[in-house]
């Protein structure tokens, strides 16, 4: 395992001391509860949004907490949902009295973790909580019998999107169903070129040819529905673009914000590449990019390989994506 | 028979059962590496070290406080789906239990409280392809045998459980990480279901 | 080679094109060129700043043209310098009357390809060009009788501190003796867990084994000064940050601006990670952090590892450093 | 002797040269892999690929022209160190040939203004470990043999070519990105030399 860390076990904790190191000036970090605050929280009257999964993802969530987006996130261990205290000591420490938003990305243990914490919010705190539970995965199918589609790159929109919404003072009930709405408006499907390595874990995940790829990962460096064989970048781009667009809800005429995330493992100039793949697939679509994104902005460790993200996107929220923004890994208008 | 199992022996089981992940936590991580994302073994190596502290300091009176220590401990310290699971099963097992010793019939009373809790809590059943297919077998042949005594229920319960671990193994999985892999989780041994197995052999050898 | 391409020949065209489709509201390219400009370049009166070089540095240059820093950036092969009638072309396209700065890295071909340009345009063209190039890579011994010291890191923040200091309408004297400070304040090392694939060569450009890193590599994908074993995040910080802090001119009591770079394959969370590290560090030095960067800002390709960068940073490069700045790699205040 | 070397030879030359690039380009960018970054083959082959494009569409009534369209085209489409430098060989050498065949004399004049060219641009010497360490000896050469004749004089061009790029491959390389590996240099054969020695040996085939 080559990783520039010290012991596996301290990584979250090490990468919190450089994120304050970084950006003390406008976050500040509970240690204890490994949770990312902005520094002004709680913000009286302002709807307290908190998001957190495991971690490994960054910038997703830490990377999202500031002015116009997140209060705070709490970091799990890699790859691992946070636990209920966690969730617990940021929902009491955000709430400036309009109630606190969970944003938790669709998988068994993050939900669990966050169901638990907010019965323990209820139980002993007056904290009034909702939650919207991201799930834009297309590769994975979606039925009552299954544990659903995973959240994925919708999120790092809806954080934008809803953070906006709370930060212009909109109440819980408002920035809840607009969250749920973006929530319906993402879709999300991505590949690995490589698998990435846990550091507890200390070897790859999964082990891959060097003619194949995983088609329909997630987040975790797990393998995806279907090993197919490599790809050219206009191949790839199909393969990501059309089962996204086969689901709903878009159409000719629609327009989007588009996100093209890099792994972790994937330099810049093939996303850019595999932007201009999407761009095109899109316009023969008739669909319109509103805004977009091109860049590493919800990984897998080390992983090489992209997703594709489209969230269906109307002049609400093309306002509140170009609302400002400031924070370590999206920043804008500030 | 009317032997009992008393705090002592609860306390040695969670100690045994860490040192039982710890030795396998490098394959609980590779199982679910197969079918989920590498980290079983850590997780369920740094809940039960943490259970390990916490009976280092704290004083227990019942086997109703052990266990609500282990609950809540697992429950802070692990995440994921198994920590909220096994955290949610023990705080469930330990609310059936009284201050005093209990006998067979009143362990099983709580590991189908403990059950229960996992149903609840990850709403699955059996054939999900979870712990669920170690521990629903087990509970029930821990009943069928429960009459026999602790040890002899407890040995049957881990003889089921394995049986279930290993008929889950061909399924197609439908509840947690494994589940979106579709029909490439065949084959794969649900590492849930095999922390339950280790859990369960070790209450038969120390609780029996 | 397993990347998100098409045919390797055409990785910098598609790219480019990809850039355009994401950035079409602020960048402008011209594909015979391969340049990239900000899309209202020329500007009357302003010093123009191109610069370029190799691809597969991106964000590196292209992704930092916009208000506040660049005005052209010239796109050579992956690791390979533009050719002068692609920087001839760019010259004389940003000349908005007050001369043009070229900002080279200090490469054997790409400090002979822009000379070319220069001589080019004085032949050719009334624009006054001036030359800026960087040399602060620590690993290289600088000599007269060698090619002297690579240019890394402190190009980045060199593009900031000069792109604000043209934006305010510094004169091309001004600008230019500006960047010969920030050059002299500037120095970097870095350090390589891993080697990276040229597109046209197909495979990895060295080996290395599982328990080896390279210390005092480039941007190239280049094997380093030497080969050490693969050490912790602590020790790995040290070796990078020691011959940069005996090296002039840094000393107690001063402050920079401090940049932790990934090399392209190097997730954030390890990135942070070494920024906690470097700041440990340079706070036993007593050396003080004014403004930071923690991410992949100038990379070589997918490599796994990370460069420290450190240049001295009086109020003036401080203030220039806060200016705003609209670039896809670099945003803030606008 | 009195033989001569015409345009089409000339022309002949650069498109055998193109082929022999590419035949070697994986070789060239594996030298370029150990002491540099991996283009050099990719970088030379795009260069004399768009040659021969060049030599295919344009119209050359001497070799002043030829040669000036080549080292045009060079330092127009590669790039990097060979770019400009193999592009001022030609440009400096093309502008010692006149509008007709020129004899061995005439040739070595030209070889000479190419060399120097080199050096000007990228100030280096004997012994820094770049492709001058197979230039310089191969004029030498060339002069010493030049009264044998064209043919002669090329073959013992390469041949000097050859011995120089093999002396410089123990040695620490001073300029160019060799120089940045320090030590490591050592013990490695440079790829702008070996390039080198394929053009002189190209050019004893077709010229002499
Ligand atoms: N809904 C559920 N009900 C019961 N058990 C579950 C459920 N979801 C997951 N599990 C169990 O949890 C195990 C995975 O635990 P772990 O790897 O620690 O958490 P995570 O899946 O969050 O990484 C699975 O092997 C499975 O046995
Ligand atoms: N200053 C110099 N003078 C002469 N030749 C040089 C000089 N610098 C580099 N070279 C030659 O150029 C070759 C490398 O060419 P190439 O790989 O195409 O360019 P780059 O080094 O820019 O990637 C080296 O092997 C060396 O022979
Ligand atoms: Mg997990
Ligand atoms: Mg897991
Ligand atoms: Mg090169
Ligand atoms: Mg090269």
């Amino acid at each position: 395992m080559k990783k520039l860390i010290n012991d596996p076990a301290d990584v979250v904790a090490e990468a919190l001391v450089g994120m304050e190191a970084a950006h003390g000036d406008r976050l500040r970090i509970d240690y204890e509860h490994k949770v990312i605050y902005r520094k002004d929280a709680p913000r009286q009257g302002k709807v307290g949004l908190i998001s957190g999964g495991g971690s490994g993802h960054e910038p997703l969530h830490g990377g999202y907490v500031g002015p116009g987006m997140l209060d705070a996130a709490c970091c799990g261990e890699v790859f691992t949902s946070p636990v209920p205290d966690q969730l617990l000591a940021a929902t009491t420490e955000v709430d400036g009295g309009a109630g606190v938003l969970h944003i938790v990305k669709n998988y068994t243990g993050d939900v669990m973790n966050f169901e638990m914490a907010a019965e323990l919010a209820a139980a002993e705190s007056a904290v009034e909580v909702r939650s919207v539970v991201v799930d834009d995965d297309v590769a994975v199918q979606d039925s009552l019998y299954t544990a659903g589609r995973r959240g994925v790159g919708t999120t790092v929109i809806l954080e934008k999107l809803v953070g906006a919404a709370a930060e212009s003072g909109r109440s819980l009930d408002e920035v809840a169903a607009l969250a749920d709405r973006v929530n319906a408006a993402g879709r999300s499907m991505g590949l690995a070129l490589t698998s990435c390595t846990v550091p507890a874990a200390g070897k790859p995940t999964f082990e891959l040819g060097e003619d194949e790829m995983e088609l329909g990962i997630g987040i975790h460096g797990e393998p995806g529905r279907k090993r197919v064989p490599l790809a050219s970048a206009r191949e790839a781009a199909q393969l990501l673009v059309d089962p996204i667009l086969t689901d709903l809800p878009y159409g000719t005429g629609d327009s989007v914000i588009a996100m093209v995330n890099g792994m972790g493992g994937t330099p810049l100039i093939e996303l850019y590449l595999m932007y201009g793949e999407v761009h095109r697939l899109l316009e023969q679509a008739g669909i319109g990019i509103a805004r977009c994104l091109v860049g590493n902005y919800i990984t897998s460790l080390e992983m090489a390989g992209c997703s594709v993200t489209l969230v269906k996107a109307d002049d609400e929220f093309v306002d509140l994506w170009d609302a400002p923004v400031n924070t370590p890994g999206l920043r804008w208008g500030a | 028979m009317g032997d009992t199992v008393d705090l002592d022996q609860f306390s040695d089981w969670m100690r045994r059962y860490a040192g039982v992940i710890h030795d396998n936590a490098p394959l609980l991580t590779e199982l679910d590496s197969a079918i989920g994302d590498a980290d079983h073994g850590s997780n369920m190596d740094r809940g039960m070290t943490a259970v390990v502290d916490a009976l280092d300091v704290g004083e227990f009176t019942s086997p109703a406080d052990l266990f609500k220590k282990v609950g809540m401990t697992l429950v802070s310290s692990v995440g994921g789906a198994s920590g909220p699971l096994y955290g949610t099963f023990f705080l469930r097992f330990g609310g059936k239990l009284g201050a005093g010793p209990v006998d067979a019939e009143g362990l099983g009373v709580a590991l189908h409280a403990g059950v229960d809790g996992i149903v609840q809590r990850g709403k699955a059943a059996v054939g999900d392809k979870t712990m669920l297919d170690a521990w629903v077998p087990a509970v029930e042949a821990y009943d069928a045998a429960a009459s026999s005594g602790v040890g002899a229920a407890l040995t049957a319960a881990a003889e089921a459980a394995a049986q279930g671990r290993d008929s889950a193994t061909p399924l197609v999985a439908h509840r947690g990480r494994a589940s979106y892999l579709g029909e490439r989780s065949a084959g794969h041994q649900d590492p849930g279901a095999t922390s339950t197995v280790l859990l369960l052999e070790t209450a038969a050898e120390t609780l029996g």
